[in-house]
């Protein structure tokens, strides 16, 4: 209960950071907007030529793009958000003076966390209702919201988990600041071999199988499943796709927060969390 | 060589503004009506609490801060036409020394690539640097990283970097802020060898109220944006307190003593209190040589002797706590 | 339960590779050479060496030493931000690492120190209490007294960005104070404050550990900080070279007293006189550097009232006018000074 | 002259120093070179979603792959002409060392443009690298006779992106954007150009407004010239942009004026505002952060 309270007071930090520049919530969303706006255009371009690669989704590739880039974007927010929150407060010199209470980095992470979760929930949502009734995606009709929050969940905390797997790399590291591996090849295989902008049936089948290891694959590929041809949790596929990303939430979370602790006390055997000099 | 004022300025107002909501801004008072003259050749102190204006002032001077009004003239160049001519002329130390020295190069490569930035010709720049680190002592670590060497040497290597060109005025920010006693010294002996040997005009910021008494001869004390008293140390001293007086701590001195020492028509006032013999007089020197020789031909034993003399740290407390000196 | 807030037995702390006095082949970097220390190769640098000391509960504790000796290494530890390598610590009768981080405070004035620029001087304050688990009416309450106690209530609205150093410096101490911990540590308390706000705050914690009988830890290289320290610790290159009350690091001065004399005329030939004078150690000091031309001695005498005496006769004699003579105890960096000696002297 | 002389050599110092950094994250070097070809892998493998069409992107040609590789190179010349001056100046500034370098004799853009060398030595390869990836893995072809012309394109459009590049770094004192995203590169690089510069897509997809906005830009003008030329089957008499249809001279000579007039316009204007920028700052007191 301490913990929640100390890892809202983050939130809140954030929450008021927010309040001082209010431009910067108005920029965020119109630079979501562009960005789903490029790949909406490239879709567009590509569309007509683009018929029988997508056969499985009724060959709506516009739809079809929209919808895998609005969610890939909110999971990529998350991906990152464990090392750059640890790396700007490194910076800032106040990673030390979080750490002086007993769970303080926890907590810092876990209220950062809350509030990335929440405010990139409330953008993507609007981008994606603005998808649905002005640019005039098709979504199903029968789609069941359920299935779609249990896999968005499973989605996001699969990436919290990987972040934090890459945020203890935090300590190791030897430039402090920019991107961190892990985290960076994750993203980059998935956005060429999850399917985010094109289905993976296009992939060479000699390298295909990459796909089958990111979570990113089956996360995409159940929601679009579900939103567009309007599969419930109870059809096998979907069903099959619930359980192995249950199975990679499970695994990177814990993994992540393990790693983590180790490379703390690590960190404080070594020469601190805080700057040397 | 006459005296001349290398820095004149007058009344000089600044404001700042300071936001306070999205759109909604105060002004701030961070100068209010400054004027001051700095002779050619000085070591300057400018004393005041945290706030005082300081560091504005000093940026005012350096050319890199416009002032809102005022006028006045740096070098002889005018602070608001010339102001391009000023900078070029001056050189600064920020309180935080390490600003400007790149931890990515050595020392030594740190001050060439200074040596460039302030235009230095081609010829005379290896000579130079190496007048400068062995001027400042860091000769044998030209080749270290600047992480590695220690706070004070990091500090003197700021110094060095605005050594390299001979500008005619230095800026010190708070040189010896987070030096270690040793560390501090020696950058205060550096300053003093500096003045001395190239006859720079030193402007000194400090919260070590010793360090300006030690170095500097004239100061300025500074308060809410305003020079409360700028004066010679001896002066500002004799305006506080107008005849001089010192007190001896001795064992039973006999009314007979005391009456003697006031016969004297130098000794204004004589009490004896509590042991100590209080003198009031105007002419110290040849009171205290007359009163001590008086009290040893007596066979008195003299525990302690001290002129009632105010430290600058006295003045300045008593300054800034009761305002402005008639 | 012990009278101890502080126990260390032998404790060791290697940095990895800060020894960076040889200049490395290839082109480094900053950030790299933080970091590098971090690598298995790299060199380990002693930065504490097998320390023993007890700190009592209810004492105001002092730690001096030159930049780099050690300190804030010391006292990290000690809060448990870093661990030793060997040795063990307890605090506050605990080994536990997030027990020790809940018995105490840590304040540290470097850099930024942590405070958070978008919120008001007592939202930090309460933001920072939310993080160590208070909140509610009573944070609010002790957030205002915390401030009214270090004069800081007339800027509990402004933002950080509005403070000058010396005020967020002044923050940076009440939040440490506000979450009402039995030990205290104060990394640099006064760098960056003016001289009356340095007095106040002196007082202030003096007052404080008094009244509510805390522990406090201070670190420092400026000596008026630490005169309000029941004890002190020298430390130098890692190493502890001293440890005692101030009387105590005093004794193998013998009671020695310091005269400092201020007088007119004095030249560098009697100073042989005087070293002739029995009973004066040595002239420590003698230099003209004053602006008034002034000179001024610093002569390390036995405690021995008639020897003044015997010095101002000498004055008259000669013909000096003296300004002042003053008996003044030896000053803590020159005790620092003999320790540091002892140590190189013995040691190399 | 003298001045000239020794403004070079600063900057030259500076270069020097940038290079000494940039060298020692040799890291961040082999990142970037995945990086590029990550994101040509990309575009190929969406191009194979068109596997069973025939394609044709008049008046470009028919090799998608090409006609994302010049998108790419474009964009990178961009990213760092134009995002950079910003990031420089910002750095500058939070570094604390503008008031250092304003008290020395050098001009007020030599340490911008000096810092900038390091986005340089680390952007300018990518356009390089883009072209050959595209060419060597993934079947990218090019109309080497035009490479010329395309040369002179890529020059033009080096300087016009710089000239944004600088307004968007004078608004950094100018109109005192400090703490948060910077509104002129925003506007410009994140919002029309992502949009309209047509990187990834020809500009004809668009819907007619935003083709309007986007005969505002640089980009538009020397994709347009670039891909003409470069790309087999590229057509070079068809008119497609807005302004190509309403000026009735040849689209490629028309591409080239209006570069030359953009450079012309956008150089000095953002010069002339960097220099009030800072005189600004100068009054106001912020030209570094101190304490």
């Amino acid at each position: 209960m301490k913990f929640l309270k100390s890892a809202l007071s983050f939130t809140k930090l954030e929450f008021k950071a927010l309040k001082f520049y209010p431009s910067s919530f108005v920029l965020s969303v119109i630079q979501s907007f562009v960005n789903m706006g490029i790949w909406l255009f490239v879709s567009l371009f590509l569309k007509q030529y683009a018929k029988n690669a997508l056969s499985g989704y009724n060959g709506d590739f516009v739809s079809y793009m929209v919808i895998g880039v609005i969610f890939f974007q909110n999971a990529g927010s998350i991906l990152t958000l464990p090392f750059q929150s640890l790396s700007t407060a490194f910076w800032d010199k106040r990673l030390e003076i979080y750490n002086s209470s007993g769970s303080g980095i926890w907590a810092f992470l876990t209220g950062k966390f809350i509030w990335t979760f929440v405010y990139n929930l409330i953008i993507q949502l609007g981008i994606l209702i603005f998808a649905i009734f002005v640019i005039g995606i098709k979504v199903n009709s029968s789609i069941s919201i359920v299935s779609v929050i249990v896999f968005y969940l499973l989605f996001i905390l699969t990436c919290f988990g990987i972040g934090l797997i890459g945020a203890s790399n935090f300590f190791y590291l030897e430039v402090k600041q920019g991107r961190e591996p892990i985290t960076w090849l994750i993203d980059v295989l998935a956005r060429i071999f999850s399917g985010v902008y094109y289905p993976i049936t296009v992939i060479p089948i000699s390298i295909r199988f990459i796909s089958y290891f990111i979570p990113h694959t089956y996360a995409l590929q159940g929601i679009r499943l579900i939103m567009m041809n309007g599969y419930t949790l109870s059809n096998p596929n979907i069903l099959r796709y619930t359980c192995i990303m249950m199975i990679f939430c499970v695994v990177t979370v814990f993994l992540g927060i393990i790693l983590l602790n180790r490379a703390l006390i690590k960190a404080q055997r070594g020469n601190g969390v805080g700057m040397v000099v | 060589m006459a005296v001349e004022n290398i820095i004149e300025i007058n009344n000089i107002v600044k404001n700042y503004r300071i936001r306070k909501g999205l759109f909604k801004f105060e002004n701030f008072k961070a100068l209010d009506g400054v004027s001051l003259s700095i002779r050619r050749g000085e070591i300057f102190g400018l004393l005041g609490t945290n706030g005082a204006g300081k560091t504005t002032l000093i940026k005012v001077m350096a050319g890199l801060l416009q002032a809102d009004c005022g006028t006045g003239t740096i070098l002889g160049f005018d602070i608001y036409n010339d102001h391009k001519k000023i900078r070029a002329n001056v050189s600064l130390v920020a309180p935080t020394a390490d600003v400007g020295t790149d931890n990515n190069l050595t020392v030594r490569q740190n001050l060439e690539f200074w040596a460039v930035v302030y235009n230095l010709q081609k010829e005379k720049r290896e000579k130079r640097i190496n007048d400068v680190l062995n001027f400042l002592d860091l000769k044998e670590y030209e080749n270290f990283w600047p992480i590695s060497i220690s706070a004070g040497m990091r500090q003197k290597l700021a110094i060095a970097r605005s050594l390299l060109v001979q500008n005619p005025i230095l800026f010190l920010d708070e040189p010896t802020v987070k030096l270690d006693a040793k560390g501090a010294q020696s950058i205060r002996e550096f300053i003093r060898k500096i003045n001395k040997e190239f006859n720079t005009t030193i402007i000194l910021t400090t919260h070590y109220i010793f360090e300006a008494e030690e170095l500097c001869e004239r100061v300025a004390i500074m308060d809410k944006g305003k020079i409360i008293s700028c004066d010679f140390v001896d002066n500002l001293r004799n305006n506080l307190q107008k005849y001089d007086s010192f007190t001896i701590e001795c064992d039973n001195l006999s009314t007979e003593i005391i009456e003697k020492i006031k016969f004297n028509k130098n000794v204004l006032e004589c009490t004896y209190e509590n042991r100590a013999l209080h003198i009031t007089t105007d002419k110290l020197e040849n009171i205290l040589n007359f009163t001590v020789s008086f009290l040893r031909k007596e066979n008195i034993d003299i525990h302690s002797m001290e002129t009632n003399e105010y430290t600058l740290e006295d003045i300045f407390i008593k300054i800034t706590t009761e305002g402005e000196i008639k | 339960m012990s009278n101890y807030a502080v126990e260390a037995f032998n404790i060791s702390k290697k940095y990895k590779g800060l020894n960076l006095d040889k200049k490395e082949s290839g082109i480094g970097l900053w950030i790299k050479n933080i970091s590098r220390l971090t690598s298995n190769k790299a060199e380990g640098v002693l930065a504490l060496n097998d320390m023993n000391f007890n700190i009592q509960k209810g004492e105001i504790f002092g730690i001096y030493g030159e930049n780099g000796a050690g300190k804030t290494t010391l006292i990290k530890i000690l809060s448990g931000l870093l661990y030793t390598d060997t040795g063990s610590l307890s605090i506050n009768d605990s080994t536990n690492i997030k027990e020790i981080k809940n018995s105490i405070s840590y304040v540290s004035t470097n850099g930024w120190m942590g405070l958070e620029w978008q919120l008001t001087t007592k939202e930090n304050l309460i933001m920072y209490g939310n993080l160590f688990g208070l909140s509610g009416k009573q944070l609010e309450n002790e957030c205002d007294a915390v401030l009214k106690s270090l004069d800081m209530y007339s800027n509990r609205d402004k933002y950080i960005s509005q403070l000058s150093a010396g005020m967020r410096q002044k923050l940076t101490i009440a939040r440490g104070i506000l979450i009402n911990r039995p030990i205290l540590y104060l990394d640099e308390p006064s760098v960056s404050l003016d001289i009356n706000s340095a007095i106040s705050l002196r007082e202030y914690i003096k007052h404080y550990s008094l009244s509510k009988s805390k522990s406090i830890i201070i670190t420092s290289h400026v000596p008026d900080d630490l005169a309000i320290c029941n004890r002190l610790m020298f430390l130098f290159k890692g190493r502890m070279v001293a440890l005692g009350t101030k009387d105590e690091l005093k004794i193998p001065f013998n009671n020695d007293k310091v005269l400092n004399i201020k007088c007119l005329r004095f030249e560098e030939r009697h100073v042989a006189m005087l070293n002739g004078i029995s009973g004066v150690k040595n002239v420590l000091n003698y230099s003209n550097e004053d602006k008034k031309n002034y000179e001024h001695i610093k002569i390390r005498i036995d405690d021995d009232k008639q020897l003044i005496n015997k010095i101002v006769d000498l004055f008259i004699s000669k013909n000096i006018t003296m300004l002042s003579i003053k008996l003044s105890e030896i000053s803590l960096q020159e005790i620092y000074e003999y320790y540091i000696g002892g140590v190189a002297n013995g040691k190399n | 002259m003298e001045k000239i002389k020794s403004e070079w050599d600063s900057l030259i110092m500076f270069s020097k120093r940038e290079f000494i950094i940039w060298s020692s994250y040799r890291m961040n070097a082999w990142m970037w070179v995945l990086d590029v070809f990550f994101n040509t892998t990309i575009f190929f493998l969406l191009s194979l979603v068109t596997k069973g069409s025939t394609l044709n992107f008049y008046p470009y040609g028919s090799n998608y792959v090409t006609f994302i590789v010049l998108g790419l190179c474009v964009y990178y010349i961009s990213f760092t002409n134009l995002g950079d001056p910003f990031g420089r100046v910002s750095r500058i500034y939070w570094g604390g060392t503008m008031d250092l370098y304003l008290l020395s004799p050098l001009s007020y853009f030599t340490p911008m443009m000096g810092v900038m060398f390091r986005s340089v030595i680390d952007d300018y390869p990518r356009v390089i690298l883009s072209l050959l990836f595209g060419g060597v893995f993934f079947g990218a072809t090019y109309n080497i006779m035009n490479i010329p012309l395309s040369l002179i394109l890529l020059v033009l459009i080096l300087i016009s992106t710089f000239g944004i590049g600088m307004i968007s770094a004078s608004s950094f004192y100018l109109f005192n954007f400090k703490q948060n995203t910077e509104p002129v590169r925003f506007i410009f690089q994140d919002v029309i150009i992502a949009l309209t510069a047509g990187y990834y897509y020809p500009l004809t997809v668009l819907p007619y407004p935003l083709q309007v906005l986007g005969s505002f830009i640089p980009h538009t003008y020397a994709l347009d010239a670039l891909r003409r030329l470069l790309i087999p089957g590229g057509d070079l008499y068809a008119k497609v942009l807005p302004l190509q249809k309403i000026i009735n001279i040849s689209p490629i000579s028309l591409d080239i004026i209006v570069l030359i007039v953009m450079s012309v316009l956008t150089l000095p204007l953002g010069w002339w505002m960097y220099v009030r920028g800072i005189e600004r700052a100068r009054r106001e007191g912020t030209l570094t952060r101190w304490q």
